[in-house]
């Protein structure tokens, strides 16, 4: 344990994957310190979701090391279990459970995974309810909530398991320009109450007031990796240069 | 129509044959059609083969070929089957009822396996992501996530092949089950009215049909609850 | 009763020989049937009741009952009648053969229109819009960009249709008629060999609905060159 | 107690047909059931097609048929028969006003009188084979079951059908319907066609049932029982 | 003629419409020049589509009075036929027909609606396809492009037309963040060739550079009409504020 706070908490050796032919990975070197928040952005197809997917297993690496709180990410199913205990993960498009009441979206989890028995799920799901601001939607099913609100659910189910880590994979792509400050006003609480966060996200706004860490990625390789002042005003690649300025314009 | 008046009691007992017909083959289609779109969708190349052969087969062979078929060689094939185990078996009798019933659910049970196919695929891969993200087992992911939204997707395309196991039920005349069609028959020998007597028929026909497009319709409505957009 | 596979193939080619009058009934029926359909689903989609009514419910009829009842009643149903028989229709209902055809064609009509509306009903209602809205006229949207979106929506489902309707034409045995399975069944009735008759019935049979889904296929990648990125 | 399943068509009037309580009755069922009470066997039918008989017996699902099966020589290669208990014969119907001449004066048949008119038969009939063999080249119409070849005759899709005398005349020229329609020719018989008469059929093998049958069928004949049955529908025996 | 050019381009007097019991517009007033290019924005469901919508006839207003280039907009089929040749349409979702090519696509009207031939029509359309940057993708089919290019071949397809006026539905909302630019741009240089424009959107840097007028909707009525200037500093009404945060901010 006392390992665990000393050494990264998410550190990635040379990663690589490949889906059949094509390398979407290439040698990823990334390590993430407890409490750190990280910023992904780079062009589509540039291997963003890919990475992050791999920390949490939903994508198998094929080269490399990844080693997620002090547990390294291999075929063992009692490892991988462990790791997606410590990680939470919002994806784009929600991935709510359309047939679950938010409430039961958020206990699903905790009662079969953790065994938490019905009334006890339901006042954890109620008290991260609250914290992402709507406990009185708790009883609506996804389909009833603006799509802010369902993200705001998506964060809320993440974080009922009580995770040491977050990963977004672009969790404001899929709003409407209303909806995206609310989800992004969670994203800002959680990461002032110290979790280690990791977002994949073209909100700019977002990575300069909240980041520790900028990463560029294109074609499978982290290009670029700095603190956001550096990062948006001192790039040093071309890449990076001229993807900012294609979503900086305007 | 005094005529069919007399026939009506036949009429009926042919009806209620129909009805256990469908409701047996009903049953034994959800089987096929769970286990060969499991198979589909499993990784083992013999599986998938053998589902595959199944669909083909039963799909591009014609009804009344599949019922005979079902009909005729049952009996051989179950009797040499228990003479393997037991070899003093004479015989293995399988009633028409049985038969016929087994061989419509055989027909349709190759439709549901596309169909059951189809709304597993349906149900989007993020939610799957999702369940697997939170540490529920591909058990628990199976039970809680993907059958509770599959049978949404699949009851469209279920309800037409209700339909098409009532109409199926027409052909078991031909394998001498004594459903409305047979009734029809001996009705025309003796009344020597067909075209009353099938259009008998056509109306019961009829009345299942719109009573199991009424049922499949109050179910969508239940299964796509949760979808409906508040207001 | 043992089986005997050498059985299966010296009947195949007896039985082939029924396929012309399958194929026969099969094409013939599709073609009046389909044509029957375009004015049902005109009708159908008309937005005028004394039009769509009679439509509606004669789809609803047709694929509400058996085929099989269809077949019977047009077959021995019609000829119950002596004004029938006294028209100069019955020089056509007395021939089985075109009996089948007029059930079939009417059969597929019904489920070719439900499919036809189904693909009108499937074209995105933006690209109706924009057709409005650059100044096209009803017809003119209905033919240039309707129509072949629908054609292509409806295909895969047509194609069904057409398998369904070859596996229908084995109904027309049980009117005395020689077609694949009639072959089938009088061979049976000399050999008291059902099983291995039947199934090579079903190899022809297999062969026929191959070709059809290779052709639909055909037409589908045809119809679909520009769904390719 | 032993237990008999037998086989029927059901829909064969009145040799084997169900009533509209539907209760099975006729000549063959009278005669089976009779077999079963003196064989002291439970008897159960089961009905079908026709054609389907023989495969059905071959393939086990029944024991005997009792269905005014003809005895064959082509049937008695897959089955066994017992002793005829009735004739097994065929002749000519049409319709008067067709003046068909299917026969010449000698009562030999007329073969040229075939072509150009379709005849009606059930399928898998001694009806059939005797065509195949004597007539090859008329235009048969093969049937699911009688009724259907009745159906057709008096609409005029058939010139002419063949089948058992003593049924046409029961069901059809008996009847108002009938009234345009005579028999033509002779009865038919030849034995290679027509056999000795229909007799109960079983598989291969059984050759102890089939005895304690023949016993019994020939008790039957012996004691009026056959005559009994056979007076019930027709006014003259039929054996 | 001389009429024409003096009074308002387009005139919207107490315009309503109401689907079935929900009033969608409750009275909006509007005058545009010649010329003039308008930049509409304003929540989800306050009723933009509809007011465009109405311009050119795709849903018919139920009160007030809709003058188009002097022509008013009455159930007169020839009325409308004129107004939708004045005025072309690009939509949200591109609404390019998919069996056509890209040229196909342009050409549909021109040789249906004014009866030009084929060969014209052809050039006709490679001017248009020029215009937008794109001449080369011309015997494309839609799913061949890319969002970005699919949008400029719809708004080629509406220019191809001549219309005096075009109406864009957020035509860059459905676009991934880095292919609004290429839309934009050839928005930007249509409003400098003079052609009149109404365009909803919530790309604030557009409005900022292009509009002569920012008109804010919500609720089905305009609440605030201003040049982009006094509209971004100093709105008037609080609504107008609060939603200018919400989609400023980030
Ligand atoms: N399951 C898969 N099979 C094959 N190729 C894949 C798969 N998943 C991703 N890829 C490919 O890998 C590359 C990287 O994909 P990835 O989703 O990581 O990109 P991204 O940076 O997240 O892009 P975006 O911004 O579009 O989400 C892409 O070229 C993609 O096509
Ligand atoms: N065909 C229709 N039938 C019923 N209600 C409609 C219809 N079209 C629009 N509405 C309603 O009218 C209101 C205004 O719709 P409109 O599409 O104009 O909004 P909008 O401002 O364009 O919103 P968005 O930014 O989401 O496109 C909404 O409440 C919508 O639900
Ligand atoms: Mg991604
Ligand atoms: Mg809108």
């Amino acid at each position: 344990m006392a390992d665990k706070t000393s050494a990264a908490m998410i550190q990635l050796d040379r990663v690589t994957k490949s889906f059949g032919s094509f390398q979407a990975l290439k040698g990823v070197d990334l390590a993430i310190e407890r409490g750190q928040k990280v910023v992904v952005c780079g062009p589509s197809g540039s291997g963003k979701s890919t990475m992050i997917r791999c920390i949490n297993r939903l994508e198998e690496h094929d080269g490399g090391r990844i080693v997620v709180n002090g547990i390294e990410l291999t075929t063992s199913v009692k490892d991988i279990d462990a790791v997606r205990r410590e990680v939470g993960m919002v994806f784009q498009q929600f991935n709510l459970f359309p047939h679950l009441t938010a409430a039961e979206n958020l206990m699903l989890a905790p009662r079969l995974v953790r065994k938490i028995p019905r009334k006890e799920a339901r006042e954890l799901a109620m008290h991260y309810l609250e914290r992402v601001h709507i406990p009185e939607q708790a009883d609506k099913y996804p389909a009833q909530l603006s799509g802010g609100q369902q993200q705001r659910v998506a964060i809320a189910r993440s974080l009922c398991m009580k995770p040491e880590i977050m990963l977004f994979d672009e969790p404001t792509s899929a709003l409407d320009p209303e909806m995206i400050k609310e989800v992004l006003d969670v994203m800002v609480e959680l990461a002032r109450d110290g979790m280690t966060m990791i977002v994949v996200t073209h909100e700019m706004g977002f990575a300069r007031s909240v980041a520790d860490v900028v990463v560029f990625m294109d074609n499978g390789e982290i290009v670029e990796q700095a603190p956001p002042q550096d990062f948006f005003h001192q790039a040093r690649s071309e890449r990076t240069k001229a993807f900012l300025s294609r979503i900086l314009t305007h | 129509m005094g005529v069919v008046v007399e026939w009506l009691n036949a009429f009926l007992w042919g009806a209620l044959v129909i009805l256990g017909v469908f409701f047996v083959a009903l049953v034994l289609t959800v089987v096929w059609g769970l286990i060969g779109a499991t198979a589909k969708l499993s990784n083992s190349t013999v599986a998938r083969g053998i589902a595959n052969a199944y669909t083909t087969a039963l799909r591009g062979t014609p009804e009344l070929l599949v019922l005979l078929i079902v009909y005729f060689g049952s009996a051989v094939t179950l009797t040499s089957l228990a003479k393997f185990v037991d070899p003093s078996v004479k015989f293995v009798h399988i009633p028409p009822f049985w038969a016929g019933s087994f061989a419509i659910s055989l027909i349709v049970g190759a439709y549901a396996t596309e169909t059951f196919r189809g709304a597993f695929l349906g149900v989007d891969r993020g939610q799957i992501e999702a369940a697997r993200s939170l540490g529920l087992s591909p058990f628990q992911t199976l039970f809680y996530v993907r059958l509770p939204q599959m049978w949404r997707l699949a009851l469209p395309a279920f309800g037409n092949h209700m339909n098409s196991l009532i109409k199926d039920t027409a052909l078991l005349s031909v394998i001498g089950v004594e459903e409305i069609m047979y009734t029809a028959d001996r009705a025309t020998t003796i009344t020597n009215k067909p075209f009353t007597m099938y259009l008998v028929v056509a109306i019961i026909y009829l009345a299942f049909v719109s009573v199991i497009i009424k049922t499949v319709a109050l179910l969508e409505i239940h299964a796509n609850r949760y979808l409906a957009r508040a207001r | 009763m043992n089986f005997e596979i050498s059985l299966i193939w010296e009947s195949l080619p007896k039985i082939a020989e029924g396929a012309e009058l399958t194929v026969r009934l099969h094409l013939l029926s599709l073609v009046f049937g389909t044509v029957l359909a375009l004015g049902l689903v005109l009708m159908r989609i008309s937005g005028i009741a004394i039009l769509s009514w009679p439509a509606f419910a004669y789809i609803y009829v047709f694929r509400g009952t058996p085929l099989l009842v269809q077949v019977f009643l047009i077959y021995y149903g019609l000829a119950q009648f002596e004004f029938i028989r006294a028209s100069p229709l019955w020089i056509i209902l007395r021939e089985p053969f075109w009996c089948a055809i007029i059930a079939f064609s009417l059969n597929v009509a019904a489920y070719t229109a439900e499919i036809l509306r189904g693909g009108i009903q499937g074209v995105d209602q933006g690209l109706h819009e924009a057709g409005r809205a650059l100044g096209l006229s009803t017809s003119q949207r209905f033919i240039h960009v309707t129509a072949p979106i629908a054609i292509r929506l409806s295909l895969p489902a047509y194609g069904n249709e057409m398998i369904s309707l070859m596996k229908g034409t084995a109904l027309v045995s049980l009117i005395t008629m020689y077609d694949i399975t009639g072959v089938a069944r009088t061979i049976m009735a000399r050999t008291f060999a059902p099983y291995e008759i039947f199934i090579s019935a079903a190899i022809v049979y297999l062969g026929l609905t191959w070709l059809i889904q290779r052709a639909i296929a055909h037409a589908e990648r045809r119809f679909s060159r520009y769904v390719r990125a | 107690q032993e237990k008999l399943d037998v086989g029927s068509e059901c829909t064969y009037f009145p040799f084997n047909y169900r009533d509209s309580d539907g209760v099975l009755k006729g000549y063959d069922v009278d005669v089976a059931n009779e077999i079963g009470k003196r064989l002291k066997a439970k008897i159960e039918y089961t009905c079908m097609k026709f054609d389907g008989l023989i495969p059905a017996l071959l393939a086990g699902k029944f024991d005997l048929i009792a269905a005014s099966l003809s005895i064959t020589e082509e049937r008695a290669t897959k089955i066994d028969f017992s002793v005829p208990y009735r004739l097994s014969i065929g002749q000519f119907v049409a319709a008067k006003a067709k003046k068909l001449v299917l026969f010449n004066a000698d009562g030999s048949i007329n073969k040229a009188a075939f072509k150009g008119i379709k005849v009606g038969i059930q399928r898998a009939t001694t009806y059939d084979s005797w065509f195949q063999a004597i007539v090859p080249d008329a235009t048969v119409v093969r049937y699911e079951g009688t009724d259907a070849v009745y159906l057709d005759l008096k609409a005029g899709r058939v010139d002419a059908i063949m089948s058992n005398p003593m049924k046409i005349y029961l069901d059809f020229l008996s009847k108002p319907d009938g009234a345009g329609f005579e028999v033509i020719g002779p009865q038919i018989a030849e034995e290679k066609y027509f056999g000795t008469g229909a007799g109960i059929g079983l598989r291969k093998g059984n050759d102890a049932l089939r005895k304690r049958i023949d016993v019994a069928l020939t008790e039957m004949k012996k004691d009026g029982t056959l005559d009994k049955f056979s007076k019930f529908y027709f006014p003259f025996a039929i054996h």
